[in-house]
């Protein structure tokens, strides 16, 4: 197994394991580290692959869509975050509730 | 491509394991702030595997964003949460139900599971070599007016993506104002340690910040890197006590998040104005007009996660019906 | 004159024009509600620029920084990008004009913003030709919206936009990992490129499968549909108009280019067949949970579920009749679900609710809004002469031409549904509760946006063939069977 | 090995046993205040040493003052935090460990 196959792996395996938790995990604050967890595997199987062009050099076009992609994933969590702490506020829970309704 | 030797395997191995267990730990150990501060160790552990990968640009995007101020934003709305709430929080454990249901509970375990089997043989499958874009990168790198490959496809191969990226962020801070933000914090004097930590740091992160910028073009580093380090100079501002006065917020503060994102557009009509496709630079400009873009862009990502900290909405004096 | 309008880039104007709205809208809030009106009029204008280009000289692509493909990032404008644009177009501006007077002051200089980025958003998707700038454009989108669902700060809209959030997230990473492979299989992101090098491996059908997941968990494919009802009823009503409206056709819309360019049929484990039974099932579970409705925008937020529906019975169908059928529904839809909320709008900002059962004389108190909500459901509905009608006309024959009656029988089941839904409003509508409530004046102008939307749809169904024709412009269905 | 990885190697190696040592205390010893102690001192050291050995092999001056630079921003950072630490489980009233 080389490098790049192993961390592409894992980059799954992290995707994986932060779809899991976000489907399971019922506290808000856990499924946000979910995602962020999911989006992180994501970049590792981009990045890890991005090595096996035969070169030295790896190919940069990944490289850039992760950056692009970290700046993303932070603006989303930090307007989740706040959102999370409104819904505290509003409902003293940290929890999105089984059922909706007014 | 070559087949790994001995000690890079052990490597590669421990931090790949290091990455899962982290991951797992921060997703469910009981206590969320030990949650929290496993995840940033996670960060600083990927941190040191996109150095692993040559990937030295993400590595530092992710030392100062992915694990510094998103950490210090989930530790921030964590200490915002009411004290109650951040001991065991009941329903990440369940109670335990019939048969039938915990049976059902076992479903996204088993989906997951079919899922990962599939990514797993299908990254197996990938061609072993694939240049991807790097050859196209490299036969372009000479007109696109920088040196390190990753800022040549930010900012001008690619640079429309960038463009609605820091959109995306400034999107982010409209909407949390959106929400009416959080209610003002009471802020405990800092401390004198505190306070010296703060008039030291501020300086030498804008330097810091000022450097990333000039480094891009050459290597590792850029707009992202150096607005993330102005954006934890703001932290550190915050934590030490500043606030940002009404008049700060009602004008310098929207002049300078509208900054980037303002010289972005600008640059773009000019490009078409100019009768060139969008965000076409001439070779002979390009480098000038990345460092500007790269400039206002940095200015603006800084004060915007400075803001996203802050979380509250500032006091503009238009918050008022009329 | 003629030169400029068949040469310039409209595309582009169409991107930069709402975000230069959304910057100078937050900039100078004083004169905000002015530079709002002038940005949505801008969207229209270039839209009808664009469209005329289009027709006289075909589809065409922008090289963004005049790189090209692959290196670079292309627009791609052709009759299906146009359909989705004028749609937005439209819908954006009833929704701006419907805006100003809709919302508070203070609501509205937040709105706005977040409004023209959410525009910018949709524009550039419909525009793009490149999978990853797709990407940034669906994350635009998503938070725009979500931000917009969270608006009104109340308990309900805050929960629901959570759960959205959380919903839309998701669906982009799954995306985004379908692109990795894409990516890394064939070493391009651009629509055209990847269309020749495709082919059929592990990794093609695992990106195809997370790829159309995660799009379809953003246009609530039943069963994947949970976020969008409580999210749809509970945002402010010109938001609901531009959700329903516009945003859940957005991931549509990548699906369709997705199957129609880069995975022809053959290079897919799942069948279309599979996403059709979805589609039934999201039609009679939407007509269900829409007749149960207690609640006006939850009813109309349940008939987008069904309508949902309808959009993936193209994938077994698949033929050029039935695309067509499918877009006509996608534009239909679009004005005439929008309509419907707006008119929601008005029965709330006029009774202070929306119980349907306390409609207390909406028929003589709102006549025109009440008959805005009317032609819309004629649209719904698939009644004659609604755009509707033309839609689901085209769909049957489609399915009765390739034999499969079953998709035929749905649609029609479900339009007698949605009949059923539309009534129980309108019926509620003249009747007199005992309960006499404060009401408030609705301004003018919401309930002509309300009204002219709704007629729009109808309207549509009358110049049937102009869409059908614009539809072909580029050659989109080049590939697909006849019948 | 060239002479320079004479002088850096066991500069480097001793650096990590500080580390090792900093890193065994803050697992095993019993409170926060004895496990910031073991802590900053030792990864202080640790760190110098490390740095120094860096630049024995560093190739310009440029380099030997950014490594220099970093330690001396680590130093900082380290001890304020310690002390904002400290001084944060003093006012929960966090008692210190006794025999």
């Amino acid at each position: 197994m080389t490098t790049e196959t192993l961390y592409a792996l894992v980059g799954v395996g992290l995707f994986i394991l932060g779809l899991y938790a976000l489907f399971v995990r019922a506290n808000l604050l856990r499924k946000i580290l979910a995602a962020n967890v999911m989006s992180s595997g994501v970049f590792l199987v981009l990045v890890a692959l991005a090595r096996r062009t035969g070169t030295v050099a790896p190919d940069p076009v990944p490289h850039a869509m992760v950056i692009t992609g970290i700046v993303v994933a932070v603006s989303v969590t930090a307007f989740a975050l706040i959102l999370m702490l409104r819904i505290a506020m509003k409902t003293g829970q940290t929890e999105l509730p089984d059922t909706w309704s007014e | 491509m070559d087949t790994l030797n001995l000690a890079q395997w052990v490597f590669d191995s421990l931090t790949g394991t290091g990455l899962l267990w982290l991951a797992w730990m921060a997703l469910a150990s009981p206590q969320l702030i030990r949650a929290i501060v496993i995840f940033v160790a996670f960060g600083l552990l990927m941190a040191l595997t996109w150095v692993r990968l040559d990937a030295v640009d993400i590595a530092l995007a992710e030392v100062a964003i992915g694990a510094g101020l998103t950490g210090a934003l989930l530790l921030a709305a964590l200490a915002k949460l009411t004290a109650a709430q951040t001991e065991i929080s009941k329903s990440d454990h369940r109670p335990r139900d019939g048969r039938a249901v915990r049976a059902l509970r076992q479903l996204p375990a088993v989906l997951m599971f079919l899922v990962a089997a599939g990514l797993v043989y299908s990254v197996l499958s990938l061609p072993p070599v694939s240049s991807g874009l790097s050859v196209e990168v490299d036969a372009n790198l000479g007109t696109s007016g920088v040196e390190n490959p990753v800022t040549a496809v930010l900012l001008n191969f690619r640079g429309y993506d960038t463009l609605l990226e820091i959109f995306v962020l400034l999107l982010a801070l409209l909407g949390v104002w959106s929400l009416g933000g959080l209610p003002p914090q009471r802020v405990a004097p800092a401390g004198p340690v505190l306070h010296t930590l703060a008039v030291v740091l501020t300086p030498v992160l804008i330097l810091l910040a000022a450097y990333f910028l000039w480094a891009g073009v050459k290597g590792p580093g850029g707009a992202f890197q150096a607005g993330a380090t102005l954006g934890a100079a703001g932290v550190l501002l915050q934590l030490a006590g500043w606030r940002p006065g009404p008049g700060f917020a009602r004008v310098h503060w929207r002049l300078i998040l509208v900054a980037g994102p303002a010289l972005f557009i600008l640059v773009a009509l000019f490009t078409i104005v100019a009768g060139r496709h969008l965000l076409e630079y001439a070779p002979e400009h390009a480098g000038t007009l990345i460092l500007l873009l790269e400039s206002g862009a940095t200015l603006s990502i800084g004060l915007t996660l400075a803001g996203l900290f802050f979380g509250e909405r500032p006091d503009d004096g238009y918050d008022n019906d009329n | 004159m003629e030169v400029i309008i068949t040469t310039f880039p409209w595309g582009v104007v169409l991107i930069l024009v709402p975000l230069f709205g959304a910057l100078s809208c937050f900039m100078w809030p004083n004169v905000a509600r002015y530079l709002a009106l002038s940005t949505a009029f801008a969207l229209v204008m270039s839209v009808i620029a664009l469209a005329v280009r289009l027709i006289t000289t075909g589809s065409y692509r922008h090289e963004i920084g005049g790189w090209g493909a692959p290196l670079g990032i292309e627009l791609f404008a052709d009759g299906l990008s146009l359909l989705m644009l004028a749609a937005t177009a439209v819908v954006g501006f009833a929704v701006t004009v419907y805006s100003i007077g809709y919302f508070p002051n203070r609501q509205l200089l937040r709105f706005l913003p977040i409004w023209f980025l959410l525009l910018a958003a949709l524009n550039a998707l419909f525009l793009s030709g490149d999978i990853f700038n797709l990407y940034v454009a669906l994350e635009l989108t998503g938070l725009a919206a979500v931000a917009l669902t969270a608006m009104s700060g109340g308990r309900a809209a805050l929960i629901a936009a959570m759960r959205y959030l959380f919903a839309t997230l998701v669906g982009s990473m799954s995306y985004l990992l379908g692109v990795v492979l894409i990516y890394h299989s064939f070493g391009s992101l651009d629509f055209m490129i990847l269309a020749e090098r495709v082919e059929a491996s592990p990794a093609t059908w695992s990106a195809l499968g997370l790829m159309s997941i995660g799009l379809a968990l953003k246009t609530a494919l039943f069963p994947l549909h949970f976020w969008l009802p409580p999210a749809h009823a509970s945002a402010p009503a010109p938001v609901s108009a531009a959700l329903s409206g516009l945003v859940v056709k957005a991931s549509f819309y990548i699906l369709l280019r997705l199957w129609l360019e880069v995975f022809p049929a053959g290079h897919s484990l799942i069948p279309g067949e599979f996403l059709g039974a979805l589609g039934v099932c999201a039609i009679f579970w939407g007509g269900l949970q829409a007749l149960r409705a207690t609640r006006l925008k939850l009813l109309i937020a349940y008939s987008t579920v069904m309508q949902v529906g309808y959009f993936f019975l193209v994938f077994p169908l698949a033929t050029v009749v039935a695309w067509h059928g499918v877009l006509f529904l996608l534009l239909s839809h679009a004005l005439a679900k929008a309509a419907m909320f707006l008119a929601a709008g008005n029965i709330i900002y006029f009774a202070g609710h929306d119980r349907i059962v306390d409609f207390d004389r909406i028929a003589q108190q709102l006549p025109m809004t009440l008959a805005a909500f009317a032609l819309a459901g004629v649209c719904i509905m698939g009644l004659p002469p609604g755009g509707g009608f033309i839609a689901k006309w085209l769909m049957v024959q489609a399915s009765l031409e390739s034999g499969q009656w079953w998709w035929a029988a749905a649609l029609i089941l479900g339009s007698l549904v949605a009949a059923a839904y539309v009534f129980k409003v309108v019926g509620h509508s003249f009747t007199q509760t005992t309960v006499r409530e404060k009401t408030n004046v609705v301004p003018v102008l919401m309930e002509w946006t309300a009204l002219a939307l709704a007629l729009a749809s109808v309207l549509l169904g009358l110049v049937a063939s102009w869409p059908l024709a614009w539809m072909e412009i580029g050659g989109v269905f080049a590939g697909v069977p006849a019948r | 090995m060239t002479p320079s990885d004479y002088i850096a190697v066991p500069l480097l190696v001793s650096g990590v046993m500080f580390f090792l040592a900093g890193s065994a205390g803050l697992l095993r010893f019993p409170d926060v205040y004895t496990r910031l102690h073991a802590l900053t001192k030792s990864d202080n050291v640790g760190l110098g040493l490390i740095v120094a050995g860096l630049v024995v092999e560093a190739d310009s001056w440029f380099v030997v003052g950014k490594l220099l630079f970093i330690w001396l921003l680590v130093l900082l950072a380290g001890a304020s935090v310690a002390n904002l630490i400290t001084k944060g489980a003093m006012q929960r009233g966090t008692r210190m460990w006794t025999r």
